[in-house]
């Protein structure tokens, strides 16, 4: 993970000033233990944080896969410019490939189908955006979102995938029972260790989310990788330009084409990851897990937290995908509260709550200055 | 194959009549999109409240089935006034609320997607909950009728008896698809008139074509882009008028599905074009009908989206082409 | 690296805190009390199923259904009531896990109703399942769940496998149809009663047709029906879709008979489709309302509408496991006590078998006359 | 909210430009044209809008090493030549021959990568990005860094980065913006954005650089340190297309000057002989006194 980057991004500018100053060996040691923190998290139990009326574990899973389809959708929404409202449709790919693959048709493997189904949702990234990707961006809005329509449809008309009844029985990832990790109990104010609720590291069983959890934490942390190595390339300067004038990037030699379906296909297999992941914890997956109104939840997550910055993107999926689990107490009035902190936040907050930091990458690019500078003989 | 061409009158006669709907709905896409570069994602619940207005007035009047001539039209009449000035304030607050905030912080325009389907969501909930809403204020008791199982169909009351007016291949055409299409197309003529003839219509022409230049020559944008999504509320009440006479009954929820639909014609036609709203949303209510007929009621929403796929691949810009400026009398 | 120690501080406390803190647990006896012993207040039983979002209806007319086997009971046991834990998953698959998981963990929670629908029991039972927690659906008609081996799931109502023959029957043997249409909404629900439906009609369908959940819009299918000259249509799917479809066929001058299924036996069914509606017959695994009007009546003061499609069945489930509460049942000790129930309940004998299915369901068929859903009698 | 554009351009820093950095075209082993020779050949161009003809059989030549004026008043037809040039416009007849092949129907980007780039007449830089990135974009045109060297940092990858870099450094140098390399472009000073554009196209290693109007909007003090640099340009090896507006400095600059007037050419010729040419002082007289003196 980039060194560069601080875990405690929201805090005052001093303390901000304090870490980024920091010698990069204890940067590494905060950043080491701010993800023992992240992997802990469900066993901790912290209260107020800790959802109360859904398991906590189970939460954060789903937590987890929006940020990882948040980071896929970045790439198209945030990178590359492109309006997609049927993401959905290829997180739906990614899942029913497992299913078919590994139950429905054959029974292969959890760990062999996931690769082919990043292949099967990326080939149809490519088929879906070759000829679409030509149109302009508020029709190529319509067309991803009839795509997701298209999918869910077929995925309920089609006997071959069993129809509305899903699929069921899908193999769990491989596990090794090592050791048992107990929790923590807040129900007496202070946290006492619990020894009755543990969970069994790792073990992927029926009843326990949170080596899951822990599995889409390290998935997370791969994609992330992968993004910051190809965003800061030729790629991702690629991406920004075509996203910043498209004629203008296509006359300093871009194929903005190339690169815009390079952007979808890439963001469809991500998509199709986070779906196989989530089939290999739910077990079982129907047409009603990959619904419309999913894409739209997406898309909120990536504008909302800030599109093109991928921290950003990654607040939003936790406020799209924890607020609403967080809150069930607001229940009915879910959707209603929901949809009015989407507005409020446009209003006040219009560029999503971390703007793509600019400063950050003037920093940055002033490092690589100072190197070019001392390279120069005659500088 | 042989099904269609035995049904191709029955077919196309409910096709128009479902495909005049998506085109008024498809006018209020349009014509914000043709004025401010917006998919006005909230258009749809315009609809479902004029939808519900329509339904509470004639509950509120009394409408029964078999009433005079004189007295159904009264109601027809009725039902109109409610759901257009309902859909057109419910349009114009939205512009208020959730649009002009944000044009005046300049915010980018994925931003005002954001907010838009953060309305969306409002409106419809607000809808759905109506019962619970209302008993904070102590009123569902005397509201009863009205906000009885909120999240349920709530129907209108038919005032209107279908009947034969005459019959084509077989197929009896009732005097609701005649209204329903004739007074469609009527209001999308009235329309376009108002657009190519009317100083307002001219000034949102002028700011369609170049906001800045409308700007010098003294149109006042603001009042532009209210009276656009005033125009388009009413065409979306009108809709659901028309949808109401046809379907019989409407849900917090209706506006979604028809708002992607009645979205897919605009884009269909030509987005920003008048014309190509009409052209769009009754190509797409014959296809769905045809494509049923074809390949089975349950691909209908496929054929749907696979025909706009393949239509923007011939003519990315939609069948008419884009354009509010150019749109000529 | 004086800021590195600022920084490492609060770390540092925080693991110190947590080492003074202590430990509980661990030890064998499991903390959670036996069975038989002083009795246990203020226990719960959950509801689980879409109470929010596009598909809370029936999850409320369950949900209400509960609520008053609940007023019941707490009247009669006032001084050790039970409380109600509503587990919303919005009737998706995707939150049920988490919110199973969420009701095992709740040690006050001694079984559930629910979950109302099919896809979502997928999801959740496995979890009760593994946990021992009796749960008791009160809606969910799908044949296939009880083939899944899983000893906590019990069904308050006939599955598909059991109405679709009666339906199919029904329209040979009353309606005399030679020529039914059949057409079903695609949901698992809707398209498996109907394919049963097809089955047993066998070749004298003149046609199929699919429709979707919130279309709206049924002219092709009705072109379809009228142009097969069908007598009679059977529609597998949920009252709303239903009510529209009725009334676009009347409109269109279909005369034949309508025959739909349980997910249709709502007062909003007649209210949307009105005079459409009348003359349809609707098949139920349901006792007649007349057979316990109390019940009836209590719903109506309670909720002012009449109870909709499930309230009983909800009724019972729960009346089931809190009579298991009364009698000092805990979620250990519960599982028997609903394999060996047998009493009368508002909708029915109830009582399981061996599967967790209704023993002894009987289809009722009901008629729409005057804006009533009325009994027309067993089918037998 | 975009960032206060304002920041810089009242108080303008009078940045050196520093036309004695290296940045001679690279050698990419492409066809090449010895000085003085075609480099592209216009033949016999028409293009029509509908029935308005926007080019009618236009012909002309550049070559390697000078510099090329094109003129013409308003609605001549200047960019719209540079947008034939560049594969915007496809010709309805005639066509584009460069470094003795013909540009056909190229891709705008393909045509970049021959070795044509171009400004814009209204400034059209990635405002997001900063100034070096900007450049980097066009540095980019003759990279194959795909996604999987960039994920594994695969020495083809940290070669054209650390390569790419450095000229696109030198680039921003030469124009005197190195000190603005980390700012966004869109905060940048009128000034310093025309000469990033410039900077940008470079950065393609173009054989042909197409300057669409880069004066505009230019003080004299300021026009006459563009004449300067764009001479430095030329020195540095590269050919130069211009079209400008301001007669003293096409005057003052090119080696050739090419007349467009109402889509047609109606002169041709080194500057002192068009600055008597009477068709060339007619178009001018009736549209433009000012720019013709």
């Amino acid at each position: 993970m980039s060194t560069s980057t601080t875990p405690t991004r929201t805090s005052r500018p001093d303390f901000k000033g304090r870490v980024s100053g920091l010698p990069t060996s204890a940067k590494i040691v905060l950043w080491a233990l701010f993800a023992v923190f992240l992997f802990a998290l469900p066993l901790l139990n912290i209260p107020f944080i800790t959802t109360a009326d859904s398991d906590f574990g189970g939460v954060l899973f789903t937590v987890s896969t929006y940020v990882l389809v948040a980071l896929g959708l970045n790439i198209v929404v945030g990178y590359a410019g492109l309006l997609d409202l049927g993401y959905v449709g290829f997180y739906a790919i990614g899942a029913y490939v497992v299913g078919v693959l590994s139950s429905q048709h054959a029974s292969l493997p959890w760990l062999v189908a996931v690769p082919v189904a990043i292949g099967v949702a990326m080939i149809s990234g490519v088929i879906l955006g070759a000829p679409t990707l030509r149109v302009r961006g508020d029709y190529l809005a319509i067309v991803t979102l009839g795509f997701g329509e298209i999918v869910r449809l077929s995925l309920i008309n089609s006997q071959w995938l069993n129809g509305a009844q899903g699929i069921s029985n899908i193999p769990r990832p491989p596990g090794v029972t090592l050791f048992e990790l107990p929790s923590l109990d807040w129900s007496s104010g202070a946290p006492v260790v619990d020894l009755d609720n543990t969970t069994t590291f790792i073990k992927f069983g029926i009843g326990d989310f949170i080596p899951y959890y822990w599995l889409a934490l390290v998935v997370i942390g791969l994609v992330l990788l992968f993004d910051i190595l190809v965003k800061n390339s030729r790629v991702g300067r690629a991406w920004e330009a075509t996203r910043e004038d498209e004629d203008a990037a296509e006359l300093m030699g871009v194929p903005t084409f190339r690169f815009k379906l390079l952007a979808f296909s890439l963001g469809a297999a991500i998509g199709g990851l986070s779906g196989a992941l989530f089939a290999g914890k739910a077990g079982f997956i129907s047409p009603d897990n990959f619904i419309l109104l999913l894409s739209i939840l997406f898309l909120a997550a990536v504008v909302v937290g800030g599109a093109g910055n991928r921290w950003g993107v990654i607040v939003g999926a936790i406020v799209v995908g924890y607020f609403p689990e967080r809150f069930r107490e607001f229940a009915e009035f879910r959707v209603l509260v929901f949809g009015l902190a989407l507005m409020l936040l446009a209003i006040f907050r219009p560029q999503g709550i971390l703007p793509p930091r600019r400063a950050r990458r003037v920093r940055r690019a002033d490092e690589r200055e100072e190197h070019i500078e001392e390279g120069l003989p005659d500088a | 194959m042989q099904f269609l061409i035995d049904n191709f009158a029955a077919l196309t006669v409910t096709g128009l009549a479902i495909g005049a709907v998506y085109s008024l709905i498809a006018l209020g896409y349009t014509f914000v999109y043709g004025v401010l570069r917006l998919i006005n994602f909230a258009h749809s619940e315009v609809f479902m409240y004029g939808s519900f207005a329509a339904v509470w007035v004639v509950m509120v009047i009394g409408g029964h089935p078999g009433g005079s001539i004189g007295q159904v039209i009264f109601w027809v009449a009725l039902m109109f006034v409610a759901a257009m000035a309902m859909s057109g304030l419910v349009a114009v607050l939205i512009e208020r609320v959730a649009y002009r905030p944000l044009r005046k912080r300049n915010a980018p325009p994925l931003i005002a997607l954001i907010s838009a389907i953060g309305a969306s969501f409002v409106l419809s909930e607000t809808m759905g909950l109506r019962e619970k809403i209302a008993g904070w204020f102590g009123l569902d008791d005397t509201l009863r009728p009205y906000v009885n199982n909120s999240r349920n169909n709530v129907p209108l009351p038919s005032i209107i008896k279908p009947q034969g007016v005459f019959s084509i291949q077989g197929y009896e055409v009732t005097n609701v698809d005649i209204f329903v299409i004739v007074g469609a197309i009527a209001m999308m003529i009235m329309l376009d008139q108002f657009v190519s003839r009317s100083r307002l219509g001219r000034g949102i022409r002028a700011v369609a074509m170049d906001p800045e230049a409308a700007a010098l020559m003294g149109v006042n944008r603001d009042r532009v882009i209210r009276v656009t999504f005033l125009v388009g509320g009413v065409m979306a009440g009108a809709a659901a008028v028309f949808y109401l006479l046809k379907i019989g009954s409407t849900r917090y929820d209706v506006g979604f599905i028809l708002g992607v639909k009645a979205f897919t014609a605009a884009v269909l036609g030509g987005i920003g074009n008048l014309r190509g709203a009409l052209l769009g949303g009754i190509v797409l209510g014959l296809a769905e009908n045809y494509g049923s007929a074809l390949v089975g009621t349950e691909w209908k929403d496929v054929v749907a989206f696979v025909l706009l796929v393949v239509i923007l691949l011939f003519r990315p810009t939609g069948l008419l082409g884009e354009s509010l400026g150019k749109a000529r009398a | 690296m004086r800021s590195t120690l600022k920084l490492a501080v609060p770390f540092a406390v925080a693991a110190l805190a947590l080492g003074a803190c202590g430990t509980k647990g661990g030890d064998t006896t499991p903390a959670a009390g036996g069975s038989g012993g002083a009795k246990v207040c203020d226990q719960k039983i959950g509801m689980f199923g879409a109470l929010t979002g596009p598909n809370a209806n029936l999850g409320i007319y369950i949900q209400n259904g509960v609520n008053l086997a609940l007023d019941d009971y707490n009247a009669k046991h006032a001084d050790c009531k039970v409380a109600l834990a509503n587990y919303d998953s919005q009737g998706d698959p995707t939150q049920a896990p988490a919110l199973a998981k969420s009701a095992i963990d709740d040690k006050k929670v001694v079984g559930i109703v629910g979950p109302a629908f099919s896809g979502e029991s997928k999801a959740a039972y496995p979890l009760f399942n593994e946990a021992s927690m009796v749960a008791i659906t009160p809606s969910a008609t799908n044949p296939a769940l009880a083939d899944n081996g899983w000893k906590v799931f019990f069904r308050a109502l006939g599955n598909d496998a059991t109405q679709g023959p009666a339906a199919a029957k029904y329209i040979k043997d009353t309606v005399k149809s030679t020529k039914p249409f059949v057409i079903d909404d695609a949901s698992e629900y809707g398209k498996g009663l109907a394919d049963i439906v097809r089955k047993d009609l066998g070749t004298s369908v003149v046609g199929n047709d699919t429709v979707q959940v919130k279309q709206t819009d049924f002219s092709a299918t009705v072109t379809k029906v009228t142009a097969s000259g069908a007598d009679a249509v059977f529609y597998g799917g949920y009252s709303p879709e239903a009510a529209l479809l009725i009334k676009q066929l009347r409109d269109a001058g279909f005369k034949g008979t309508f025959v739909v299924a349980d997910g249709v036996k709502d007062q909003s069914y007649i209210d949307n489709a009105k005079a459409a509606a009348e003359g349809t017959i609707i098949t139920c695994p349901c006792v007649p309302p007349d057979v316990a009007p109390e019940f009836q009546k209590a719903y109506k003061a309670k909720f002012k509408e009449d109870p909709n499609t499930y309230s009983g069945e909800g009724y019972d489930a729960a009346t089931i496991l809190l009579d298991g509460i009364g009698e000092g049942k805990d979620r250990a000790s519960m599982l028997d006590y609903v394999k060996n129930f047998d009493k009368k309940g508002v909708t029915k004998q109830l009582k399981f078998d061996a599967k967790g299915e209704s023993a002894d369901v009987k289809v009722f068929a009901y008629k729409v006359e005057d804006g009533k859903i009325v009994s027309v009698g067993e089918i037998k | 909210m975009p960032e206060p554009t304002m920041k810089q351009s009242e108080a303008e820093t009078d940045s050196v430009i520093h036309t004695e950095v290296d940045i001679t075209p690279l050698d990419l082993g492409g066809s090449t044209v010895p000085e003085g020779e075609k480099l592209l050949e216009v033949d016999d161009v028409t293009l029509r809008f509908g029935g308005v003809v926007a080019l009618d059989g236009v012909s002309f030549d550049i070559r390697k090493g000078e510099i090329l004026g094109l003129i013409g008043p308003n609605g001549a037809g200047k960019t719209t030549c540079f947008n034939v040039m560049t594969g915007v416009y496809q010709p309805t007849s005639g066509g584009i021959r460069f470094l003795g092949a013909a540009l056909g129907r190229r891709k705008k980007f393909a045509i970049t990568k021959l070795g044509i780039a171009r400004t814009f007449q209204n400034i059209r830089l990635f405002a997001n990005m900063t100034a070096l990135e900007n450049v980097m974009v066009g540095v980019d045109a003759h990279h194959s860094t795909g996604v999987i060297s960039a994920m594994f940092r695969l020495p083809k990858h940290r070669h054209e980065e650390n390569t790419g870099y450095r000229r696109a450094f030198d680039l921003l140098r030469f124009m005197g913006l190195e000190d603005k390399a980390n700012e966004l472009s869109r905060n940048l000073a009128y000034g310093d954005q025309r000469r990033l554009e410039i900077a940008r196209a470079l950065a393609t290693n173009p054989s042909l650089l197409c300057l669409d109007e880069p004066a505009a909007g230019f003080n004299p003090a300021e026009k006459l340190r563009l004449m300067e640099l764009i001479r430095s340009i030329r020195d540095q090896g590269y050919t130069v297309l211009l079209i400008e507006h301001d007669m003293r400095l096409v005057m003052g600059v090119t080696d050739r000057i090419v007349v467009l007037e109402f889509g047609r050419k109606i002169a041709e010729g080194a500057p002192a002989e068009i600055r008597d040419n009477p068709a060339v002082i007619a178009a001018y007289l009736g549209v433009d006194e000012e720019d013709a003196s």
